[in-house]
């Protein structure tokens, strides 16, 4: 036990999330705590959902079939923190001209900087979950509203990208209260992104995917020499096959489900596939 | 783009790419001077009055 | 000039070259960059001391607790409590979320208004608070001098709580009944209640130690009740290998996530508990020990159950397999636990009494009344203490006139408000309602056959609204007398919505008003005061608050620093007994009787209108007081609102044979109105029925809200419950025809 | 008016008629500025890019004006590095147009990203292992060559070349220009391939994810060799149409044969690679992560199994075969045909790499995204059109772009004195 903590000291963290979609009712509020936290702004007319900024999406998958036999299930996406084939080999930060998006060894968080960024948006050409959202507009907020915008998170300005952080103020936040009260990690009750926190169905939960003693772990019981794949039979992470080592796992008693987190040919079954070839 | 600048890592990245970057600028920009100081001599020496070479 | 062309040219040349040498273009780029980063057009949030104060939402009858984040004097976010009665952790709905933006909002009443008509254009002018007061006082003591305080109504949007019985009070004391509260499930409940156990109050659902769920059509987790408290509680419920079964025509999001989903034909949920009841009793399998010792009316129940709900009629008017119908009912009486639960979608809008009915029968014959993890019945909140109230002459006689809405006549005996009833009898006969004031609620908007609505209050001569917000009902308004809203106020709310344990809400100023608003609360008080004599006299408080911390009494400490107050969960126990007169639960009498013999309220039959359009609730979109904000309508899916159009969900099916594809537009005719809509493919709807949700379509608030889909209320109409009088509406027929 | 400013021995437009010629194209100059300012002030929402399309009609404007304008960089390898010196006649037409081409790229990219005024962070705050800040660096650093070997063309203006430093200047770089030369092509060698480089590293995208060899995958080397394939092709096309728009002969008929017959061998070559390299990816990558070729080519309103014909053997194929044979190279027609053949392919490969990209879902409960440019997208593509026609314009009829026009077209002198 004691040799486990101080390797769970020693060793980087890598916050990663796990979303159990039989305990997710597709409710939404994970979306709007995640506006409210991080000032994400709205137009009046959010409908073209190709041009409305959510961090955090929730898809609606249906198994196909036909009345009554229809199944639907909701899959919340928020960035996917991809840790790619060799640490830090995200499809976005790879690609990023400007350093603008990097991703941090300590936490395996991707960040977005925004005074970086100049909006040329290949990170979005790059990412294949649509997690990344451009700036088309100016943040408008209707007279008065921009009152409860919060400090902790600057809103961005027209012509850059943004995307989920993880709530990485918030880390930021617990880091320096740990560092100010004399401790030297942050815990995991002081550190939880806003939409695990606001999920009324307890779906979602957060933590550091090398740490033992987080629920995350336990339940995702990452391989760490195979690219954090799960070992847990239910868990399945998002396009798992194209090498993105994502850190966002989604569990589902349902094989439909779990067959839709990635492509297969038809000859193929879930959890058939190996892993992917070597990147640049 | 220079070493000062704080993403800036000693690496085979970056040793290749800027190196290459560098050389090309190098090139460039001593070539263009060579012909503009070679020039300003020309012209100077009296080169380059007539409508012929 | 000689040298001019090649002197032009050096200089031009020779002064780009010299530029480019000082150090001004590269300055002049860094500072557009900074400049870039800095745009005075983006806000930046101005920091200050962060703080947490606990309180109550009051956005919906839930009431869960919020902690709100606070930077200086600004309130910067909403989360849920993480230590509240319902233990639901920092968990939230996203109504609940998104609450700042109702705070910090455009469609907020700035101040008090006096509804000007000049040439044919109506406006709102601004007036003082005195003048408002004064205008209402003196419309009132004119109707009362006149002997008619009877045409005074209010319809509020709760009727428990200090403000509501303030109310309350204020007409009893000014001499009319008419305190008509809008509909929800809570009043099928309540009559069920008072029939069956002779009790006043409403049911707990013991959710948290249930093993099965039967739920008819209820949306546990589309928001009914505390949407957290029921999310978490399937989600135990699901983990602990419990059942829950959903009977409802739609896969809703609730029908997904059960374990059985039964799809019935929309509004034969009364029929379906029967027939469970014929099979429970026919097989023997009911709780023997409960209803001998604790029921009456058992045999003529079986009896009645016997005749007229055998598996072979009710597969028939269900469309539910009779296999499954008796396989859903023996693994219901089979489990430890199980708890039938009763409230179409959030539970909004009532049920017919029959089904209510039908439903707490299975509860009582599996013997889950009063015991862990059934339903149990919860008494009315009495911690008002107030002085009762001397009537006046003129005050008894109105009084003596009765309601207008009839509830608790002989006509409806079991029921307290009418709301549609009250709509109707303005209809009927104007002039009987000479002034309506209207709190906390939207009818214009929320009541079905809302054009309807608006027209009767057309009709109204003198309609004051306490709304907050400058919504359909405050614009018919004579006069507007804004509310604080909910993070300005001190408010005690009771917390009904199924708790089973018995909890006081306390919402706290969170922020100081931002507007000339006033507290509900005051505004009764100061009208009262006004009004003086008697009525006055009825209300000894300096001012509301005064009132609320006198009511609260020793509590008042606790609750202000945790933001509400819980007793003890009532103990689950059907030693508890009954108030009727023979102590017992009654399953079936004379009264009980006619109601199941009468047929359930069904929309009227085919012919023109071959199809049935239903409405559901989602979680993310409200329609009832509040309108939905602008981050819950973000959330909101390009299937359900495209641009300012709605869509209309039918089966892949329905829609081939109408020749409309997913994206088509349409007509949609109902016997009572018409809307134009898109029409979005969806298999989870059964064939033949339009799905719609609630919430959409609104004329008042912002742009980011106002003219956006159809507002279904618009397109059904009453459905009366013969046996209550309630609306049970839920659904209309309709046709839809290719645009 | 002009006439001491037009090359000597040969015959220009009457004034008017060149700046009619200029006033109408400027028309549709004026249009796209006013398309670019209205980007610039009111943003990117001006277009109708998205989410979806982070990347649209500009990037493949950009990726298609670039592989064009790859004939500059490939005639002055073959020129002064190889020494093919039949290319003399053709190389200033081949500079210009290479000229325009990168500029025009690099104001695409000015009014194509987010926030212009702090593109240049690109350079300063450089992540040496993304595609694009290779292409941004290359692009910028063979723009300035591009420039090196326009300016001797200026500087040959009958009255600039007077000035003595001027004329000596010219000179010099025309000495040093192999040096150049061979810069340019090394750094076009590097921004053409980080260009295909840009999509063939998109491992979350497998439409366009290539395999690698070294850092760079397959695209990189497809990108490049097909510029200087289709390059040529495009300065020829260009040629002929200044040909019969001027109505004369301004080439000799050695010289466009010859580069015709080196674009068609590049085009037969680059063909096989890329066919090569389209079936490892339907039967080897795109198999590997799941997904079987035919997806990308079904379920939606324009993608079908038709662009890939027509890139790959209507428009690849068919100019090869047509610019390698001798006798289809030297029938006007057919070598004209191929290489706007050639131009439609390259251009479409780029659209395939850019929008098909954009537009495959990857998700697998996603939907395919298609999109339709706004007009202010269009016109600021058009723009640089309009830009290349003016400077083409003034170029012509003050610069000795054409060395042998005046041997092709030898004036009467008495028709020029009554001209006069």
């Amino acid at each position: 036990m004691k040799q486990t903590q101080t390797q769970n000291q020693h060793r980087p963290k890598r916050y990663g999330m796990a979303i159990d979609l039989d305990k997710c009712t597709g409710c939404g509020s994970c979306m709007v705590a995640c506006f409210a936290e991080n000032n994400v702004p709205f137009k009046q007319d959010e409908t073209d959902k190709l041009l409305s900024i959510t961090w955090m999406r929730v898809y609606k998958i249906t198994n196909g079939k036909k009345f009554p036999e229809t199944e639907v299930c909701y899959l919340p996406r928020p960035c996917q923190h991809c840790a790619g084939q060799h640490e830090g080999h995200s499809p976005c930060v790879s690609v990023c001209p400007a350093t603008a998006t990097d991703y941090s060894a300590d936490t395996g968080i991707v960040s977005q900087i925004y005074t970086r960024c100049f909006g040329c948006r290949y990170c979005m050409a790059a990412c294949p979950y649509h997690a990344r959202y451009f700036n088309w507009w100016d943040p408008v907020w209707p007279a008065g509203m921009e009152r409860y915008l919060s400090p902790n998170v600057s809103p961005r300005m027209r012509g850059v990208v943004e995307k989920c952080s993880f709530c990485f103020h918030r880390y930021q936040l617990a880091r320096d209260k740990a560092y100010l009260e004399g401790k030297r990690a942050v815990s995991e009750a002081e550190y939880q992104t806003a939409c695990t926190q606001a999920c009324p169905a307890g779906a979602i939960v957060f933590g550091d995917l090398n740490n033992s003693e987080h629920a995350v772990y336990q339940i995702v019981q990452p391989d760490a020499h195979n690219h954090y794949k799960s070992k847990n039979p239910y868990a399945f992470r998002l396009l798992e096959r194209l090498g993105t080592n994502t850190k966002v796992y989604y569990l589902s008693s349902r094989e439909w489900v779990r067959k839709a987190g990635d492509n297969y040919l038809a000859n193929e079954e879930p959890g058939a596939s190996h892993a992917p070839n070597q990147h640049g | 783009m220079f070493p000062f600048n704080f993403e800036w890592v000693w690496d085979m990245g970056h040793y290749v790419f800027h190196g290459g970057l560098w050389y090309a600028l190098t090139v460039i920009g001593l070539g263009m001077t060579y012909c503009i100081i070679k020039s300003v001599v020309d012209t100077v020496k009296g080169k380059g009055g007539g409508h012929h070479h | 000039m000689k040298l001019s062309r090649r002197c032009f040219l050096s200089f031009v040349l020779g002064g780009a070259a010299g530029t480019a040498l000082t150090p001004l273009p590269w300055k002049l780029t860094d500072d557009l960059s900074i400049w870039s980063q800095n745009w005075p057009w983006t806000p930046v949030p101005p920091d200050g001391a962060t703080n947490f104060v606990n309180s109550t939402c009051e956005l919906c009858p839930a009431h869960c607790g919020i902690t709100v984040r606070t930077v200086a004097d600004r309130a910067v976010k909403i989360e849920g409590q993480e230590e509240n009665a319902n233990k639901t952790g920092g968990g939230a709905c996203l109504l609940g979320l998104s609450g700042l933006q109702l705070l910090y909002g455009p469609t907020r009443v700035q101040g008090p208004l006096k509804r000007i008509e000049e040439n044919g254009t109506i406006r709102f002018q601004p007036i003082s608070w005195q003048q408002a007061i004064d205008e209402v006082v003196a419309k009132m003591a004119e109707l009362r001098s006149q002997g008619k305080p009877q045409s005074v109504a209010c319809l509020s949007g709760r009727d428990v709580g200090t403000v509501p019985q303030l109310f309350k009070r204020l007409l009893k004391a000014y001499g009319s009944a008419n305190f008509v509260s809008m509909p929800s499930v809570e009043d099928a409940y309540a009559s069920a209640l008072r029939l069956t156990q002779g009790i006043d109050g409403f049911v707990g659902l013991d959710v948290e130690n249930t093993d099965f769920i039967l739920s008819f059509g209820s949306a546990l987790l589309d928001g009914y009740g505390s949407p957290q408290r029921m999310m978490q509680a399937v989600g135990r419920l699901k983990k602990q290998r419990g059942t829950l079964v959903q009977a409802e025509s739609r896969l809703s999001n609730t029908a997904a996530k059960a374990d059985i989903w039964l799809a019935i034909k929309p509004g034969s949920e009364a029929a379906l508990a029967l027939g469970m009841a014929q099979v429970i009793i026919s097989r023997g399998r009911y709780n023997s020990d409960f209803v001998n010792a604790h029921t009456e009316g058992f045999d003529s129940f079986a009896a009645m159950v016997k005749e007229k709900y055998a598996p072979s009629a009710v597969a028939e008017v269900t469309g539910i397999a009779p296999e499954v119908i008796a396989q859903t009912a023996l693994a219901f009486a089979g489990a430890k636990n199980p708890l039938a639960i009763c409230g179409r979608g959030k539970g909004q809008t009532p049920v017919s009494l029959k089904e209510v009915l039908a439903i707490q029968a299975l509860n009582a014959l599996v013997g889950s009344i009063n015991r862990k993890g059934g339903a149990q019945t919860m008494p009315t909140y009495d911690y008002l203490n107030w002085p009762a109230v001397e009537l006046d002459v003129t005050a008894q006689t109105g009084i003596a006139k009765g309601r207008l809405d009839g509830a608790g006549s002989d006509k409806y005996p079991h029921v307290g408000s009418l709301a549609h009833r009250l709509i109707e009898a303005i209809d009927a006969s104007a002039g009987e309602l000479q002034m309506l004031l209207v709190a906390e609620c939207n009818p214009c908007y929320s009541l079905p056959d809302s054009d309807k609505v608006k027209a009767a209050f057309e009709k109204i001569p003198f309609i004051v609204s306490f709304s907050s917000f400058m919504d359909e009902t405050a614009r018919q308004a004579d006069l507007i007398l804004p509310n604080h809203v909910y993070l300005e106020r001190y408010e005690d709310v009771p917390v009904m919505a199924g708790t089973v344990q018995p909890t006081i809400g306390l919402c706290q100023p969170v922020v100081s008003p931002l507007l000339n608003t006033q507290h509900l609360g005051d505004s009764i008080i100061k009208i009262a005061l006004g009004l003086q004599g008697n009525i006055a006299k009825a209300f000894p408080w300096k001012n509301y608050e005064s009132c609320l911390m006198e009511t609260l009494g020793d509590q008042w400490p606790l609750m202000s620093d945790q933001g509400y107050w819980a007793s003890e969960a009532a103990a689950s126990s059907s030693e508890r007994g009954f108030s009727t007169a023979s102590g017992k639960l009654i399953l079936m009498n004379g009264t009980l009787g006619a109601i199941f013999m009468a047929e359930a309220p069904v929309t009227a039959s085919g012919g023109d209108y071959p199809l049935q359009l239903i409405p559901y609730d989602s979680i993310r979109l409200t329609s009832g007081y509040v309108g939905t904000p602008p981050f819950m309508i973000k959330t909101v899916e390009d299937t359900v609102l495209k641009g300012q159009e709605g869509f209309v969900a039918l089966n892949p099916e329905t829609g081939k044979s109408l020749g409309l594809a997913s994206g088509d537009m349409a007509t949609l005719i109902t016997p009572v109105g018409q809307a134009s809509v898109r029409v979005h493919h969806d298999d989870g709807v059964m064939p033949g029925v339009l799905s719609m949700p609630r919430g959409l379509g609104h004329s008042a608030y912002d742009s980011f809200l106002a003219a956006k889909g159809v507002n279904i209320n618009q397109l059904i109409g009453t459905m009366e419950d013969p046996a209550s009088g309630l609306d049970a509406a839920w659904g209309i027929r309709a046709k839809l025809v290719k645009a | 008016m002009d006439s001491a400013l037009i090359p000597e021995g040969v015959k220009r437009c009457a004034l008017w008629k060149f700046l009619l010629g200029l006033f109408l194209v400027g028309l549709v100059l004026a249009w796209g500025v006013y398309a670019m300012l209205l980007c610039w002030i009111k943003g990117l929402n001006q277009t109708n890019m998205n989410d979806y399309y982070g990347f649209a009609l500009w990037i493949w404007a950009d990726l298609a004006v670039i592989a064009l304008g790859g004939g500059a960089f490939f005639s002055g390898l073959l020129k002064y590095v190889f020494g093919k010196d039949d290319l003399k006649n053709i190389i200033n037409y081949a500079v210009l147009i290479g000229f325009i081409c990168y500029s025009s790229a690099l104001l695409i990219l000015a009014i194509d990203v987010g926030q212009p005024l702090r593109s240049w962070f690109i350079f300063w705050h450089a992540n040496v292992h993304s595609m694009l800040t290779e292409v941004a660096f290359c692009l910028s650093c063979y723009f300035a060559v591009l420039t090196i070997e326009y300016i001797p063309l200026i500087l040959e203006n009958r009255q600039v070349d007077k000035v003595p430093f001027f004329h000596n200047l010219s000179h010099n770089m025309h000495s040093a220009m192999a040096v150049f030369a061979a810069t340019g092509a090394f750094l076009s060698f590097f921004h053409q391939g980080s260009l295909g480089g840009v999509s063939g590293v998109l491992f979350g995208r497998p439409f366009s994810y290539r395999e690698h060899i070294l850092i760079w995958p397959y695209t990189f080397f497809l990108f490049t060799w097909s510029a200087a394939a289709y390059g040529p092709s495009f300065t020829l096309f260009i040629t002929w149409l200044t040909e019969k728009i001027t109505r004369k002969k301004l080439v000799k008929d050695n010289t466009i044969f010859l580069l015709a017959k080196i674009s068609g061998w590049m085009i037969l070559t680059y063909i096989t690679a890329k066919s090569a390299d389209t079936l490892y990816w339907m039967f080897k990558t795109a198999p590997a992560q799941g997904l079987n070729w035919e997806f990308f080519y079904s379920n939606n309103a324009l993608y079908g199994k038709w662009i890939l014909f027509t890139e790959i053997v209507l428009c690849g194929w068919l100019p090869a075969l047509l610019l390698v044979f001798k006798p289809t190279r030297e029938n006007a027609f057919l070598r004209v045909l191929a290489t706007l053949l050639g131009i439609i392919g390259v251009s479409l490969n780029r659209w395939v790499m850019v929008l098909q990209t954009m537009a495959v879902p990857v998700l697998t409960f996603d939907m395919w995204a298609l999109y339709m440019p706004s007009w202010q997208e269009v016109a600021t593509t058009i723009l640089p059109v309009a830009y290349g026609v003016i400077l083409i314009m003034i170029s012509y009829r003050y610069l000795p772009i054409f060395p042998q026009e005046k041997e092709l077209n030898p004036i009467n002198a008495t028709a020029e004195e009554a001209a006069a």
